[in-house]
Parts: C-alpha cells; sequence; structure tokens
C-alpha cells in the first residue's frame, strides 16, 4: 500500500506535475491515500472509469484540459490493481479504460515532428469523453436537486363536497347496431363454409319467447304458447317455433296418454 | 415565530393533510423549530384563514375533528362535471355479437364464433347480460351443453321496438347502402323501412317473406 | 361570465382535480352553461391565480400537462413532518441515465453507455419506462434497431416543470484551444500545440446541441 505513491513521489520530485494558483505542485496531496478497508465502498461510489479519473483528476485540481498522463495513467493502475488485489469485481470498462491510458501514454512518449500540424493531441479523445461525461454528470446532479414531487412538491387534498357521481350508459344506437350485423354478414359471406340457415325471423323471435317461458324443471302447457288473438299466422309462428326447437333438441314435448294435455318442458 | 410567518405553513399543511388537522396536531409539527409557535398563535392564524378563504374556491373550515381545507360546496355542480366520465363506446366485436343474438336467436356462442370467425370474449357476453339486453333462455342439448341467448324485453324497449320485426332485413341494409351511400343510414330510414304494424296480419306475412331472403342472403 | 365569478369556479376546480388541468379542459367543463367563459377569459384567470398565490402555502402552478394546484416547495420542511416517511431517493447512475435523455433525446442506451462510460442496466431503463417518464420515440435506423427514448410530459410534471427549456442549462464544454501552452511545455510529457483542428469540431457539436433550441425540437 505505501508503495504505492512511493514510486510517484520519486518520479514528481523532478518535475511539477501540475499548477495550482501559478505554483508548481510536486507533491501529491496527501488526502488522496484511502484505506483498503475503504476501498470497497470507495469504488462503489465511481460511476465508471470516467468518473474515477473525473475523481483523480479533481482531487489534484488538475485541469480536465491539460491531463498530465503519466501521473494519472499511473494513479489509474494502482486503483485497477488494488481493485484485482482485493479480487474486487471488475467492471470490464475499467480495463478498456486501462487499456487506452496506456496507449495515449505511450502515444505522447513519441517523438513528433516539429513544426508540422499535429494531427491530434492523443490526449483529445479522452479530454472529450471526461469532459461530456463530466457535462452529464452536473447534469444529473442539477436534476436531483429541481424540487420535485414527493419531495418538495405536494399535492394538495381538499374535502370534496358530496356529489352525486353517475354512471354513464353506454349509447348505443340502432345504426350502430345495424352496420355491426351487416358487416359480419358481409364478412361472413366470404367464408363459403358457414352456412347460415334459411329461417324467418318471427319464428326465431318465437322461438326465444318459447324459451323464455320455459323455466327448467318445469312443464307449460302446449296449448300456453298460443294466442288465438294473434291470429292465424300467429298461431303459425308459435307452432313453428315449437317444431324447431324440438328439432334442435332444446325442449321436450311430453304427452301422458293419448289425447292428455301436451307439456312442453326446456331440455336440461 | 411571526404570525405571518406562520400563516403560509399552516395553509400549506391544511392544504396536504389528507384529514382535519387539531391545534395539537399542529403545534407538534413546530417542535423542534428555533422559535416554535404557542398555540394560542396557530389557533389565530387559523381563523384569520377561516375568514380569508371566504367566498373562494376553497375554504378553510372548522369540523369536529379539527381543522381542514375543503373545497366550497357553492361550486360542487362544476366538480360533478369534472369527474363525470366520458361514456365509453361498445367495441364492433360486442355490437355484432348483439346484432348476431337478435337475429339469430336462440344461438349459442360457438354459433356466433362461426359466423364472426373470430371468437367471442366472455365479458361481451357478461357486458351484454349486465346491460339486461341479452338472457339465456336454455341450453342446447349437444355436447358442452352451450348456453342458448336470445334478447330481451328491455333490448327491444332501449332500441325503440315493438318487436324483433322491426329490424330490417338485411336485403334492406343493403339496399339503403347502395343506393343511399351518402344517407349511410340514418334512424329516419330505418323508422320507414321498421313501420310495420305488429298487430298487423298482412304486415306479418310479409315481413315473414321478406326475412328470409335477408338472412339467407347472409349465408350464401 | 365575470371573471370574478368564474375565478373561485376555477380555484374549486383546481383543487378538487386529481392532476393539472388544461385550459381546454377547464373550458368544456363550462360546457353547457349560459355565459360559457371564452379560453381566454380561462388562461386570464388561471394567471391571475398564479400570481394571486404568491407567497402563500398553496400555489398555482404551471406543469407540462397543465395548471395544477401544489403547496408551496418553500414549506416541504413542515410537510415532511406530517407524512413521517422519506422521499425516495434515487441512484447516480439512475439520475446521470434520465439526465442524458433528457437532454440528448432522441437517444439510444448505447449513446447514453457511450458517454458514461459504462453499460446501462436494464433495470435502470425499466424503472424509468414504469415510472412514465421515459417512453420509446421509435428506433434507430441502424444494425439491431435500438430504442430511441426520451422523456414524457410526466417526467416534467414531477419535476415541477412546464417544458424542457425550463431545465438547468448544461455546464458549457471547454474547447481544446484553452490548452495552455506554456504549461504543456514544462510538462515533458507532453509536446503539443495550441491548435487542435479535430478537437475543435468536437467542441462545436457540443456547444451546438446546447442550445436550447436543440432540446426543443427533441422534445416536439
Amino acid at each position: 500500500m505505501t508503495d504505492l505513491f512511493q514510486e510517484n513521489q520519486v518520479n514528481q520530485s523532478e518535475m511539477p506535475f501540475a499548477l495550482v494558483e501559478g505554483e508548481p505542485l510536486t507533491v501529491i496531496p496527501q488526502d488522496l491515500y484511502i484505506p483498503p478497508d475503504a476501498l470497497q465502498v470507495f469504488l462503489e461510489a465511481f460511476e465508471g472509469p470516467l468518473d474515477l479519473l473525473l475523481y483523480l483528476i479533481k482531487r489534484q485540481n488538475l485541469d480536465i484540459l491539460n491531463i498530465p498522463v503519466a501521473i494519472i495513467t499511473k494513479q489509474y493502475m494502482d486503483y485497477i490493481q488494488l481493485m484485482d488485489q482485493l479480487a474486487l469485481e471488475l467492471a470490464a470498462e475499467y480495463l478498456v479504460m486501462a487499456s487506452m491510458l496506456a496507449e495515449i501514454k505511450s502515444r505522447m512518449l513519441l517523438p513528433r515532428p516539429v513544426g508540422e500540424d499535429d494531427e491530434d493531441d492523443p490526449r483529445a479523445e479522452l479530454i472529450r469523453r471526461l469532459q461530456e461525461y463530466e457535462q452529464f454528470k452536473k447534469a444529473a446532479e442539477d436534476l436531483d436537486a429541481l424540487p420535485r414531487e414527493e419531495r418538495e412538491v405536494f399535492f394538495t387534498q381538499a374535502e370534496l363536497p358530496d356529489i352525486k357521481e353517475e354512471v354513464p350508459v353506454v349509447e348505443v344506437t340502432i345504426n350502430d347496431l345495424l352496420m355491426a350485423f351487416r358487416d359480419v354478414v358481409n364478412r361472413a359471406e366470404q367464408f363459403a363454409s358457414h352456412h347460415i340457415e334459411r329461417e324467418t325471423l318471427s319464428v326465431r323471435e318465437r322461438m326465444s319467447i318459447v324459451l323464455g317461458k320455459l323455466k327448467s324443471d318445469d312443464y307449460t302447457e302446449f296449448k300456453d304458447f298460443f294466442n288465438v288473438e294473434e291470429g292465424r299466422m300467429g298461431v303459425v309462428v308459435s307452432f313453428l317455433a315449437i317444431l324447431e326447437l324440438i328439432k334442435e333438441s332444446m325442449i321436450d314435448l311430453v304427452q301422458n296418454e293419448p289425447y292428455a294435455p301436451i307439456y312442453v318442458k326446456a331440455r336440461g | 415565530m411571526e404570525l405571518q410567518t406562520l400563516k403560509p405553513i399552516i395553509e400549506a399543511l391544511l392544504s396536504s393533510a389528507d384529514g382535519p388537522l387539531t391545534v395539537n396536531h399542529l403545534y407538534d409539527l413546530f417542535t423542534g423549530d428555533l422559535d416554535q409557535p404557542g398555540k394560542d398563535d396557530i389557533r389565530k392564524v387559523l381563523h384569520e384563514l377561516v375568514d380569508e378563504y371566504q367566498g373562494k374556491g376553497m375554504q378553510i373550515k372548522q369540523v369536529a375533528s379539527g381543522f381542514r381545507l375543503q373545497v366550497n360546496p357553492e361550486y360542487s355542480t362544476w366538480i360533478t362535471r369534472l369527474f363525470q366520465q366520458k361514456p365509453p363506446r361498445y367495441s364492433r366485436a360486442l355490437l355484432e355479437t348483439l346484432a348476431l343474438i337478435a337475429y339469430r336467436q336462440p344461438v349459442t356462442r360457438g354459433e356466433i364464433e362461426a359466423i364472426r370467425g373470430v371468437s367471442v370474449s366472455s365479458n361481451i357476453i357478461k357486458t351484454l347480460q349486465e346491460r339486461e339486453w341479452v338472457k339465456t333462455l336454455g341450453h342446447k342439448d349437444v355436447p358442452g351443453r352451450p348456453s342458448l341467448y336470445g334478447t330481451t324485453n328491455e333490448f327491444l324497449d332501449y332500441f325503440n321496438l315493438k318487436s324483433l320485426n322491426e329490424l330490417p332485413t338485411l336485403s334492406e341494409l343493403k339496399d339503403l347502402d347502395q343506393f343511399h351511400p351518402e344517407l349511410a343510414l340514418n334512424d329516419d330510414d330505418i323508422a320507414v323501412t321498421a313501420d310495420e304494424p305488429a298487430a298487423d296480419k298482412e304486415g306479418d306475412t310479409e315481413t315473414a317473406q321478406q326475412q328470409p331472403d335477408g338472412i339467407d342472403q347472409a349465408a350464401s
């Protein structure tokens, strides 16, 4: 643990790695030291490698635009090694960043022709990413600071007067119904296999009326289904309806002996 | 605490509480504050607030269990409207099911499904029964003993029909559509078509003769 | 309707509504009244009310989905005592993801991950969607067709905002132009000139995306 920064200090004593208020800074601030048992908590506090790098930079009051790559890389690697030693699960992103830092560092060491326009500062991409991440880290903090529901913003709860709550009933017009019927029939026509029998509405209706009169386990006299006032047509329709119901096994006719009253009973 | 500082805090507390607050409860909420107000101050502010809210949309009112913010009952007309739900619309599936029950009764769910080509959800049947437009007439004596559905008098009443005969035949429906596409079936058309005295024997016969065509067409 | 008659009614409506009310909704609630107020009148009264409630325990505030009556956030200390429950806290990962969606919408998960430098857990996206703060706006036309995320009106309502323009402005990105050449020379790590054409471009892009206009477009 102690040799962690010793090496740094030897190297750093030869050159300032940062300017703080114009003064060269050659000693790493002691508050960078973190006891090992606190390390896990410490690392969990980071939202990834960019966050860790930002921390390293900020702790030393370094300008993000002028990252001393060698130093930062060294410190970063130390943390990674520590995490490794402590067998902490290391997110892959941390290793990707380690290799990116190593690459930048090696490119910085290469001599570059003077006078020619540099293609790129090897650090440019890293700086861009650090800045962009920092920008949204700040935005998240700002967002968190906004007054918000459940914390600062509460709703008023005024006692309501007694109001008659009416449950609205769905309105249907006869047109809606007829159009629906026409559509379904039109659609059914396309299914040739569906055969709808030829039947009259009035008989169908009478079938419903007959069934409606029947209660299960109850016998109703046959003649009760005929109303003379309806005339011949009405009697015929009723008769057809009963025949149809028998055919469809919906009702039974019962007669105990010849000329005895005929009873109608619903099946089931 | 100054009364003028105290007032909006009490106002805020009354407006967010979900029930009346007593002077004692309010007093307790200031525990720990450097200049905790006295109960007399709280009482005084409450009565000032009661007066201040006269004639507003809300009022602060003392009830048996304390002080509360309530909506001024004078405006309940509009509050009622606020909570009035828009009547929902019935689905196409429901209307088609209803129409098939009306025209094809007594009919089983399976038969409706066969014509519609899709299954009929139990919810639809339930809704129609709750609305008392459709009832179970009995059970068909086939395996599974499915319910036979038919329409009710409530159904006829709702659609202002004396009997099912007043429903137009399918051919009439189609003709209307064909000859007056711009009319697209308004109630007047139906009334004319359906204007058939039920008691009239000849009318009955005619209707009876018309129906098969209409229904048959649906099948062919 | 006189504005002085209208005002307490609107006050009453705001105090009884479950959520924000729009001018249109309020207008509809007067349908059928003999002297139905115009939308302009309603708007005028609302803005008068916003002013009138300044410094009170309650306030009338315009958020994304309309106007609502709420407790003045200034007094949240006492309200928190009343409810005796801790407000929910959100993790940094969630807040950063939310901030990225809010400022960068429409944005894919991959783009969020690129900026944060770590993967975004599915749980976070799920939580944001369950809270109805974030919704899928569409899919990006690249391999995999990733979802494009954006914020909702519920997000704005929750954070007490009327529109995305009211979000705190993003801090500015410093241009790589601002290199200190003399420092760079002191650091024998680095052999760098002040000019960075490539980095320059990047910086410009960032600045352009920071504009409120950009945010506006994303929101609409």
